[in-house]
């Protein structure tokens, strides 16, 4: 099959509540992350660069920052006459009462115009809480080889702390077993990416059955209990995946991009990741800063001492001012003398000179946007 | 039926640029790089959009792959537009036979269906290499309100440099008395920078006329702004105020490009409101080592630097191993310095490697005889061996040999 | 003032409610109109022709269709990096209890972020059930002539039937006076195009006012109440247009515009109305058609006879089919034999062959969309 | 780095097409209309499109600029890629010296470097002239199916007809056994498109060799396929069915645009899955007055046509008056044909203007002696003057005088 054969959908919202620090104003797809990308950044580039021509992302609430930020698809050379980028608004479903979708089998019902009216074979659904660099050429040619029905991505590793996530065994072919089926999410387990490629008409199946019978729930009524009728194997991700489940892995995981070759596996040179521009001019340091083991990005002003943070674009540093392990948004500016530990700032955040804000590497302290302190 | 364009631009882009040397081997002049992510070209394009122009043609007929490239479909300046936007105008043939570009005014003569299509009332003429943040809208109501055939921006210069530029003598309502094309000794400190604006019905008939003169070298400057002047048209000189800067040099646009490190100087890049637009490829944040020292410098996306840098430019993807040392530098997109190289007072050009213990340019101090220093300069793509040395004023084209240790 | 500094901001549901044929799955700046329009094309066309560059679309429900139309706002050349088209979805406003806005002032307020942000000088806001071709550039000029503080435009005739819509008087000068204001709606009167131009800073003055005041009327809380402080001026529309107020006048409007000169006067050559582009190919006649006083779109292949149709893109009408005094929208079928009279049909229709349907002028018989019959 | 592109495809747009004499006379002849609201090149970049090849350079020297206007940004195609898209590409100066494409090899051998941005694995190279449907993507299956270098699109003509065309013997496996070029007496009836699929590698070293040798015309069908021939490389040819119409000619364009009214013709232009995309303007449905009478024709948006209509074909913005008679004729945006003129089996470029009782074209019938019959032309933005007469064969290119009554 060829990739545009295949419809990419992106849940913007996914698990907006695990993130409720930085999700009250916009949904978890816009949620910034690495200095200069959005979370909806990393599926939405994957997508593109294994050559999907056509992404609907679907959304629920406090889309308007998301919208904002993939605008027409341009940046993913998603701007076409023909397939492209759709932002799916909610849509009043007659077949929830009205009222809004609550879950992943909603959300995809309420997109089902959508799905239908695509040309595509195959569907490849994504969320925006798993920041990942994968090439999912190699995933769909290995749906294609194993002849599966579904075919969902996984990591064996130590689970993420989200409520309800799939986690399971595999049998010698890599098709999921059903007997070891669990969900657990403490210890070591093969756990969903919540990654799946399956033909559109099984999916558009699938959703009508979910639908007539009343399923709610995508993992459990859906994967976990076709494993036996279904072929549903597993491919597992040994490229860069990390799913945020809380601000404090949303914390660490920036930081631990200050490790080179986490950052190289994350932003792999033949898989570029792409994001809206904004022609903002390169950082300029002064003669009184002292950087070191930082990811600063572009348009900063750096006149103070700053080690081990990540900075967005157009952070502007203080003279004396020092920051040690922060992750500061966007338009902050951090006054002369200020002295910061551990602290995360949402986006236009003013500290004024010589406050002194410290929080824990285990605990980091959050400020809200726009916060002046 | 097409709507009236109020004004569009003609952007001069075709000169080679022979005195950047190798900077501009494979390059048209405006595609050379500038100031840690821009082209020079992303300045008049910046200053048309801001300005409301959104038809500019660009002229060109040297090396214009890169620039194509570059420029694209003209989204980066958000002059991707239906009616409108850039178009990169080659010379081509017709049943009448073909030529190449004579001359500045040539070169617009033969693309005067491209300005009729857009049926504009005035018709700006740039040069392509120049840095300086300009509002054509606001010259163009000086030139309207003076009911002007032409005006030419015009800048007060130090009266030590006049000499170097064509001057303006002026009348007292600023309309044009004398030319003085680079004299020896200036009565007059006021410069043109190099940006026209026309009524097009006027620019067209001089364009005509002088496309039948035999004699004419068919140049703006040499040839139809004097007729257009002796045959006592409206000419007006703009006064502009702000940085300007001829990049026609090795030096100039080094010196240009550290002006940005230099807080005295008026050519601010963040401004919010005039944005300089440029093309750019996905880039990560760039990413500053443990051991690094930066200081007085300016850093673009994609960079790693874990060496020491001071008043220097880095562009895009550059890396800065630990222990090597970058100063007074202008490095372009993709180059690598190894650790133990010195990069002094020099231009790197796109996509180099300067290898272990290499030295590129020194100290002035180091020269007394200040006619044996200047700023040296690496080629793209070369690698500069092991140990190997790179010259103050030396400009590489070629590979370099290992030197000794 | 250059166009390029006013802001322009259309009601995309406004007036919903008078269409409700054809607004369940819509909003009305998505109906379909003219064989092949959308209500949104002429007040968007109206502000790209005098030059606005920065649009935004207020939506309220129903928006798919709209988003789906406008798509990048690349029809209107209007798909930018900097200003362009934005849709504004609705956002909870907590000013509102976190219920979607009722009414104009709210819709306003719901978009204020999106207004603040625009560094325009001037809004322009315009209606979407308000049909018209006008020169908004000749509008501007009489604003800034007048020094004016808000300039509404008017048309002076029978008002739509529209539940509060303003009519006043004017004094000699153009200025909105004070005591003839009135809201009735059944004889000739200056009624307004809701076609508003005042200065940004004194519309935010003024939402802020109405939101803290519980102001609900924007017509009244805030035009009326404030003729005597304001500078309130009526620009008179000497152009085309016609208001929507029932399905009735939407008929008439379109069976209008088979007089030549209705036609031209709404689309003016040097005012050109831009439209999504769909591709399709040139209609096709075949011999036994037989075509009179019809206007037809691309895509269409007729085989019968018509006579005073409207015909949207790629309409089929089968041999010895008749239709006369109808509105065919998009993709609908006539079959063979069929015999239509006075019918307004939405897209995808199907007439089987030899059915037969009749309105009356007065009353156009409505077919809804998908429907077989 | 840029990522690999699967394949790129070169449109030779270069033709001066002169056997279609004034229609294009201003422009190159990818950009003459066709079937209503197209242009001849909207062919080969739909089908690039639907194919998914989303890299196309398309290839001019001769009068691009109607050209150039028409393709735009590339919006119209959803070429309007950041990374590829449509880019017209003209001949331009390098340092080494300045040539004008010499033959099509030449075209796509100076445009080497613009491929090699793309790094490309195949390139297609397209002929701008022809009208078909074509699925590059099946072609290129074949093409790498069979390890092929270079793959020729073939289709099997008439027997009667095939001395016109470039000819293939095959071996049972569809390798090119023997090339024909327009034999008098062929030995085959599969002709080559003019559509090529090759292995870029190889192509790159034929079209160096190619350039290398000063007694080569550099051109494709003459030169560097037959050297590939016989240095034994793999050449197969790719068998395609439907509908495909070289357009070069008056009556064959004229043919070519009638065929869309023939219900046998397989050539759907509303085929949802395989899209022919134009560049249109603004323009409203079109309007048929109350006393019309229109049959067996195609009209495009924005005509009037309140006269007679039969077997023809109008372009946007075509107005026929009230008792004007068009038949078996073709006519281009913009055209006004007035009461009681006669257009028949005619094709009339864009804006002009049929005055009162004159009469364009003639019937078959009339003339015995069918050499003297012909497909009318009256040239672009022409007058025919009140009553005056172009004949049937006719290639108006001048205004015409009054006709007396």
């Amino acid at each position: 099959m060829r990739a545009n054969n295949v419809l990419g959908i992106i849940y913007s919202n996914s698990y907006d509540s695990v993130l409720p620090e930085l999700t009250p104003l916009r949904a978890m797809g816009s949620v910034p992350f690495a200095g200069r990308y959005r979370l909806i950044d990393f599926p939405l580039s994957n997508m593109v660069n294994c050559g999907i021509t056509n992404v609907g992302v679907i959304t629920k609430g406090n889309y308007r920052s998301l919208m904002d930020h993939v605008g027409s698809g341009k940046a993913w050379d998603l701007s076409r006459k023909r397939d492209g980028l759709f932002v799916i608004p909610p849509f009043s479903d007659s077949a929830f009462g009205g009222e809004q979708f609550r879950s992943r089998i909603e959300a995809l019902h309420s997109a089902i115009g959508f799905i239908e009216r695509s040309k595509a074979e195959y569907v490849l659904m994504c969320d925006s809480n798993v920041v990942c660099n994968m090439d999912f050429g190699d995933l769909i040619k290995y749906h294609s080889d194993k002849g599966a029905d579904i075919t969902l991505v996984y990591k064996y590793e130590q689970a993420p702390k989200i409520p309800g996530i799939l986690t399971f065994a595999l049998d010698a072919s890599g098709r999921v077993s059903n007997e070891e089926l669990c969900r657990c999410g403490i210890t070591c387990a093969a756990h969903s990416l919540n990654i799946f490629l399956l033909r559109k008409s099984l999916l558009e199946r699938l959703l009508n059955d979910a639908v007539c019978l009343g399923y709610k729930d995508f993992d459990q009524d859906i994967i976990a209990s076709n494993v036996e009728n279904l072929k549903i194997f597993g491919y597992e991700c040994d490229s860069y995946a990390r799913t945020i489940d809380s601000l404090q892995t949303y914390y660490e995981i920036n930081m631990d991009l200050l490790q080179p070759d986490q950052k190289d596996a994350l932003f792999a040179p033949d898989r570029p990741v792409f994001t809206k521009v904004h022609d903002d001019m390169p950082s300029v340091y002064s003669h009184s800063s002292n950087v070191k083991n930082s990811l600063i990005a572009d348009g900063c002003k750096i006149e103070g001492q700053v080690e081990n943070c990540v900075f967005f674009r157009r952070v502007n540093v203080g003279r004396g001012a020092k920051l040690k392990n922060c992750v500061i948004m966007q338009d902050t500016f951090i006054g002369e003398g200020a002295d910061l530990n551990c602290v995360i700032t949402d986006k236009n955040a003013v500290i004024k000179p010589d406050k002194v804000l410290s929080g824990d590497k285990n605990y980091p302290f959050f400020l809200g946007k726009g916060i002046v302190i | 039926m097409r709507k009236k364009t109020e004004c569009l631009a003609m952007l001069l882009a075709g000169g080679q640029g022979s005195r950047l040397g190798v900077l501009t081997q494979n390059i048209a002049k405006p595609a050379v790089p500038y100031g840690g992510k821009y082209r020079i070209i992303d300045f008049p394009l910046s200053n048309c959009v801001n300005s409301g122009i959104e038809t500019v043609g660009v002229l060109t007929q040297y090396e214009p792959l890169e620039l194509n490239a570059y420029i694209g479909n003209g989204q980066a300046w958000d002059l991707d537009r239906i009616n409108g936007g850039v178009h990169i105008l080659s010379p081509y043939q017709q049943i009448s036979g073909t030529e190449w570009y004579k001359g500045t005014a040539n070169a617009i003569y033969q693309n005067i269906p491209f300005i009729e299509r857009y049926n504009p009332e005035y018709v700006a003429v740039l040069s392509g290499d120049h840095i300086y943040k300009m509002d054509y809208a606001k010259m163009l109501t000086f030139h309207k309100e003076r009911s002007a055939d032409c005006t030419i921006a015009m800048l007060e210069v130090p009266w030590e440099e006049a000499s170097r530029f064509g001057l303006m003598i002026l009348n007292d309502d600023n309309s044009i008395a004398e030319f003085e094309e680079k004299p020896e000794k200036p009565s007059s400190n006021k410069a043109s920078m190099g940006v026209y604006i026309f009524t097009w019905e006027k620019l067209k008939a001089y364009l005509l006329a002088d496309e039948a003169d035999p004699d004419s070298d068919n140049d703006f400057g040499k040839n139809l702004i004097p007729a257009m002047h002796q045959a006592g048209e409206r000419l007006f000189a703009y006064p502009f105020e702000g940085y300007w800067k001829d990049v026609g040099t090795i030096d100039s646009l080094w010196e240009a490009n550290l002006d940005l490190l230099n807080p005295g100087v008026d050519l601010d890049l963040s401004d919010d409101n005039w944005r300089i637009y440029s093309n750019n490829p996905a880039n990560t944040p760039h990413y500053i080592g443990p051991n690094a020292l930066v200081e007085n410098s300016m850093i673009a996306g994609g960079c790693r630097v874990e060496g020491k840098l001071d008043y220097s430019i880095l562009f895009a993807d550059v890396i800065v191993e630990e222990g090597a040392k970058v100063e007074y530098s202008i490095v372009m997109p993709g180059t690598r310095i190894e650790a133990g190289a010195v990069v002094r007072y020099s231009i790197v050009a796109e996509n180099a490697l300067i290898r272990r213990g290499a030295q590129v340019g020194d100290l002035p101090e180091n020269y007394p005889d200040r006619d044996l220093w200047g700023v040296a300069v690496v080629g793209d793509g070369l690698v500069v061996e092991k140990n190997a040395r790179v010259k103050p004023k030396e400009m590489l084209e070629n590979k370099i040999k290992e030197g000794q240790e």
